[in-house]
């Protein structure tokens, strides 16, 4: 496979600077494609430090097409200087030295200042319908379905008598959406204390299992019978994704539970939990955030809460002023944000019949880096 | 109960039963939809089809069991191809978890065509570090892979004697099921020229296909479907050429299902009016 | 000897397909082993993979500030492990509240950036594009834009929760359900190919390595 | 003070400096969300211990007290302590249970562990039909288009060439027709009764023209479904889901939110 020799070209121009919006010790190299990118094999970067005369070493290489090197690994303060070789084949061709660069470290990212804007307007919303929440302004919350249907699917059961199931979903305690699922779980077990039911709480994760446990008590103690939790009844099965999905199994099977709830975070084996809910008769509800497997609760459970409605719940169940403020402050800013689509598409439209390039600058803006 | 009672609420017994015989029957049966193998799996084909015997073909199995379905059947037939042409076979990995699956699909083809371990074929193992292993590969394969995963020193086993870096490696195969492949065209290819084809999950495959067009790898198996056209290609009917036909039978058994679902409740409703 | 755990790995294979049927012996049998080994397994890739690298190995290799900080991982793990005596107990939700204040503290950088920001800008098409000479195709890639920003819209109006969904704001988040039910649908429809695959994976299994009949 | 307060201010504090990082690249504060994330990872580490002691007494207790399936638990304790003394003693052995020459990654993790979570994985192609089954039913517009939506991307998915979507077509038009005689015999009034009649003819007819061109179309159309009104929804879905994350996050952060404290 002998192709005639094809002469590699160093790139015309190489530009360094110091990489912006990091945290010091880089370097971007930047320069233009070899005339003969096509056939480049690739491109080899080599820095020189601290003066022109350094030895030169290479500090990696791209593949062809690429125009940007990021030198990593440097010593900030110190100068750089920077050639590009363009290989082919076996042959190189090296290209003039760039000008010096010196890496440094910044203080702010400004490739994020559209998201610094927009989480300081909306903790202001926040913060705002917080201090009217405290001086006793009455917030209305529309029906939830899942969450109305809470207390009678724990009456329910009880009359069945049959436990109540609650499955905390395979997150951890770091994950927002367990989080909500244990408020949910805090009146589900309020409920449960207050019909003498029995709650059995599997779990995926360790820390949701001690926090559940704490849950669970505390329900049990506001509905005024602490002597009848029992702790070992929210425990640990393994932190193995189906391996949680076959106890959980064994134990809906087994129990028969009357309730289900099934609130977290939840991957592939939703469907295999909600399915064999379904099967032996329990009342569902579901919740989650996760955005794939929402089709199949909503196909397989009595209820489900979607997305935000998840979030919604621990307002929703306690009434408390202050969580219900928040609420409020994140429906004033859907409205914001739909503002802001209105602009941004009238503006986008307008650049797209007129072809003035300058009216994206409101799309671009909200660029993140 | 009647007919449209019935229709309405099949039990779901039935329904698993159905979907069971819907995939085993047809992989039992051999059954075959034959569709024209996709370009670039052919391209694949036809890079190691024009080997010559006793050439070198080096594994890099980077996935793992979540994959499986999709990347052990393409590696099943790819290896089937190697030793039943007499190429010499080795095997790595950068996923830990992924190995001992390749280990088995290497020893049960390797078994098909009596080929012995050492002589024809040999297992090297993971070594941590993604991008350093494969630069090192290029310089020295010994700089990397003193011993084989057993702990047989390398210059033992005659299939290694004369494999020094990529220059003795006439085409790597990297099974993808993240982003690993990206790392051998950057490292492999664009440094040390070596050819590559990649198979890689449905997932990743579209990923790739720019480096298919750059002519950078010089063939791409993607997904099931990938899967299927190289066991077509070789003509080893394995899972994924054998469960095409399933993947149509199922999906055309559940809309039936549904349809069949809503006839009766239709009816159903209708009878409940009356 | 690994015919003997292809049996094994069939035998199990077949426990955990039984319980399609019902729940039974066997099914209760390839659970309690799943539960039982996984939660073993995991203990020991978190420490291989997690606790020996990240700690142990971090320690000898590192100096100075780096590996000094690491006494504050090290304590908060002590710290979790107060659970199991209960007088002192309640210095877990110590450690309990790092972890919980990082995912809040994460919640909030991973919406922004990974959702808000970008969907927000993606959002923002044009309503009429002269993309190409055809006017068919030029109005038809409008109406996608059209219905794009419509349904995100409506959808986002499914989501108010602060006034009774009667009047305009009803009409809204009637148009944003439907956008999301056929967006369920459409997902679940997508999804199926997969789960087939995977079935067949172990159909295979089943006739290929255990029973040699394929 | 010690119990509710203190912990309060950690959420605080470590909440506030990962939205401080986000803004500012340099140090300490550029690399912290990866150091924390370390942290977690070895804390979360420590907490299995927690777990399996829970696991653990929860099925000594069904032994001791010869409850129900006494003899699962113990057939569980037994593959609990088979696979970490296993484990650990590849570990000791070859320097890392996960190195290919440990006999526990040979044979626990391939003939045992891979097994057990494929198969109950794949029982999902089971359930994602019993499922479809038995939801999918034209109740309200809503599920109807739900149906339609779930329909046409699952027949835009199969492979091209086998000819079994036409097949299929033809059986839910005829399907589609008998369904639309049915619900017209139950309608009480003319026009309602034509319509449906009327509809039931048309689908009849169309059955032709549309099995000779829809198969090829339909890829396009399920892409289409998938790329412009799933995408909308999901887009509104996600936007509701990051306010919403970021006022629970704030309540949590500012100690409104604060279930798992108690």
């Amino acid at each position: 496979m002998k192709s005639p020799p094809i002469v590699p070209l160093p790139v015309p121009s190489v530009r360094a600077y110091d990489t912006p919006n990091d945290a010091g010790g880089s370097i971007t190299v930047e320069w233009e494609l070899s005339p003969v990118d096509s056939v480049v094999r690739m491109y080899e970067v080599y820095r020189l430090e601290g003066s022109p005369e350094a030895e030169p070493v290479s500090a990696g290489f791209v593949l062809r097409g690429t125009q940007k090197f990021q030198d990593n690994n440097l010593k900030d303060g110190e100068t750089y200087y920077y050639f590009v070789r363009t290989w082919v084949g076996e042959e190189y061709a090296d290209s003039r030295l760039s000008n010096p660069a010196v890496p440094s470290a910044q203080w702010f990212h400004t490739g994020r200042k559209s998201a610094l804007v927009i989480l300081l307007i909306y903790g202001g919303l926040l913060f705002y319908y917080l201090q009217q929440a405290r001086s006793g302004k009455p917030l209305y919350i529309r029906k939830i379905a899942g969450l109305e249907a809470v207390d009678e699917a724990v009456g329910r059961s009880t009359e069945m008598g049959r436990p109540i199931l609650f499955i905390p979903g395979i997150g951890y305690v770091s994950d927002i959406p367990t989080l909500a699922a244990l408020a949910i779980l805090k009146r589900v077990a309020k409920k449960a204390a207050e019909y003498e039911a029995e709650i059995i709480v599997p779990n995926f994760d360790p820390i949701v299992m001690t926090a559940a446990q704490e849950v669970v008590k505390e329900g049990f103690m506001e509905a005024g019978r602490p002597d009848l939790y029992n702790e070992k009844n929210v425990y640990f099965l393994t932190a193995d994704q189906f391996g949680y999905a076959a106890g959980v199994d064994g134990i809906m099977v087994r129990e028969k539970p009357g309730a289900v709830f099934l609130q977290g975070v939840f991957y592939a084996e939703s469907l295999i939990l909600a399915e064999t809910g379904h099967s032996i008769g329990a009342i569902q509800i579901s919740g989650t955030t996760s955005v794939t497997q929402l089709p199949f609760f909503i196909a397989a459970t009595d209820y489900t809460l979607i997305g935000e409605e998840m979030y919604a719940a621990s307002a929703y169940l306690s009434r408390d002023p202050l969580s219900l403020s928040t609420i409020k402050a994140e429906d004033v800013a859907k409205l914001g944000f739909i503002a802001v689509f209105l602009i941004g598409i009238l503006l986008e439209t307008l650049a797209a019949i007129t072809g003035n390039q300058a009216l994206h600058f409101f799309k671009n803006w909200f660029s993140l880096f | 109960m009647n007919l449209w009672d019935r229709l309405a609420t099949i039990d779901r017994r039935i329904i698993y039963l159905l979907v069971a015989l819907g995939v085993i029957i047809p992989i039992v049966a051999k059954l075959s939809f034959r569709v024209t193998p996709l370009r670039e799996v052919r391209q694949a084909y036809e890079e190691i089809e024009k080997l010559p015997p006793g050439s070198v073909v080096l594994f890099s199995i980077d996935y793992d069991a979540a994959s499986m379905p999709e990347l052990q059947p393409m590696l099943v037939a790819m290896l089937d191809h190697c030793f039943r042409k007499n190429l010499k076979v080795l095997m790595m990995g950068h996923w830990p978890l992924g190995l001992p699956l390749g280990q088995i699909a290497l020893e049960q083809v390797a078994q098909k065509y009596h080929k012995k371990y050492g002589v024809d074929y040999a297992f090297l193992g993971f070594r941590p570090g993604v991008a350093a292993v494969m630069i090192n590969l290029g310089k020295d394969l010994r700089q990397v892979f003193n011993t084989d995963y057993r702990g047989t020193p390398v210059d033992s086993l005659p299939v290694l004697r004369n494999v020094h870096n990529y220059n003795d490696i006439a085409i790597l195969v990297g099974l993808e099921a993240g982003a690993t492949g990206d790392a051998w065209v950057q490292f492999a290819q664009a440094r040390y020229n070596q050819k590559i084809i990649l198979g890689a999950t449905a997932v990743v495959a579209p990923d790739l296909y720019p480096y298919l067009q750059a002519g950078q790898i010089v063939g791409l198996i993607g997904g099931l479907r990938g899967a299927a056209d190289y066991e077509q290609l070789v003509q080893v009917p394995g899972p994924a050429f054998l469960g095409m036909p399933a993947q149509t039978i199922i999906h055309i058994l559940v809309v039936v299902l549904i349809i069949l679902g809503n006839l009766g409740y239709f009816a159903r409703r209708q009878g409940g009016r009356r | 000897m690994n015919v003997l755990w292809t049996w094994i790995a069939a035998g199990l294979t077949l426990a955990i397909f039984s319980f399609l049927y019902k729940d039974n012996p066997f099914y209760k049998f390839a659970e309690h082993i799943y539960v039982g080994s996984s939660a073993a397994f995991w203990f020991i890739y978190l420490w291989y993979f997690d606790i020996k690298p990240k700690l142990l190995d971090a320690w000898v290799m590192n100096t100075g500030f780096e590996k000094y900080i690491l006494i504050v991982p090290a304590i908060l793990s002590v710290m979790m492990l107060t659970r199991f005596i209960p007088q002192i107990a309640w210095i877990s939700r110590w450690a309990i509240a790092f972890t919980v204040g990082m995912g809040a503290g994460l919640g909030i950088t991973g919406a922004l950036q990974g959702f808000l920001v970008p969907q927000v800008q993606a959002t923002m098409l044009p309503l009429w594009e002269p993309v190409s000479s055809s006017t068919l195709y030029n109005l038809g890639h409008s109406l996608n834009n059209l219905l794009l920003v419509l349904g995100t819209i409506t959808a986002i109006f499914y989501f108010y929760f602060s006034r009774e969904h009667k009047g305009g704001l009803g009409v809204l988040s009637k148009i944003g359900i439907t956008f999301i039910m056929v967006a369920f649908g459409a997902s679940f429809g997508y999804t199926i190919m997969a789960r087939v695959s995977l079935l067949i994976g172990r159909i295979y299994f089943l006739f290929h390595d255990w029973l040699h009949l394929v | 003070m010690m119990r509710r307060t203190i912990p309060l201010i950690i959420t605080f504090i470590s909440g506030i400096l990962l939205v401080f990082a986000l803004f500012i690249p340099h140090k300490p504060f550029g690399n912290l969300e990866e150091r924390f994330n370390d942290w977690y990872i070895i804390v979360s580490g420590f907490t299995m211990i927690l777990g399996m002691d829970s696991l653990l007494l929860h099925h000594w207790n069904k032994i001791r007290r010869r409850q129900a399936d006494w003899f699962h638990s113990a057939a569980l304790i037994v593959a609990f302590a088979v696979t970490l003394v296993w484990g650990f003693y590849s570990g000791i052995k070859v320097g890392n249970p996960f190195d290919p020459k440990s006999t526990f990654l040979q044979y626990f993790y391939t003939y045992v562990f891979v097994p057990l979570q494929a198969t109950m994985f794949s029982l999902l192609a089971f359930f994602i039909a019993s499922a479809a089954y038995r939801a999918f039913r034209a109740r309200t517009l809503n599920a109807t288009l739900l149906l339609v939506a779930a329909v046409v991307v699952m027949l835009g998915r199969v492979p091209k060439g086998s000819g079994a979507s036409v097949v299929l077509f033809g059986i839910a038009l005829v399907a589609l027709a008998v369904g639309l005689v049915l619900h017209g015999r139950s309608l009480v009034d003319l026009r309602g009764q034509l319509l449906a009649y009327g509809g039931a003819a048309l689908s009849i007819l169309a059955i032709i023209p549309i099995a000779k061109y829809f198969p090829t179309y339909l890829p396009a159309v399920a892409d289409w479904i998938m790329n412009i009104p799933q995408l909308a929804a999901k887009r509104g879905i996600f936007i509701g889901i990051a306010l919403g994350g970021i006022a629970m996050s704030l309540r949590i952060i500012l100690g409104i939110e604060r279930t798992y404290l108690k």
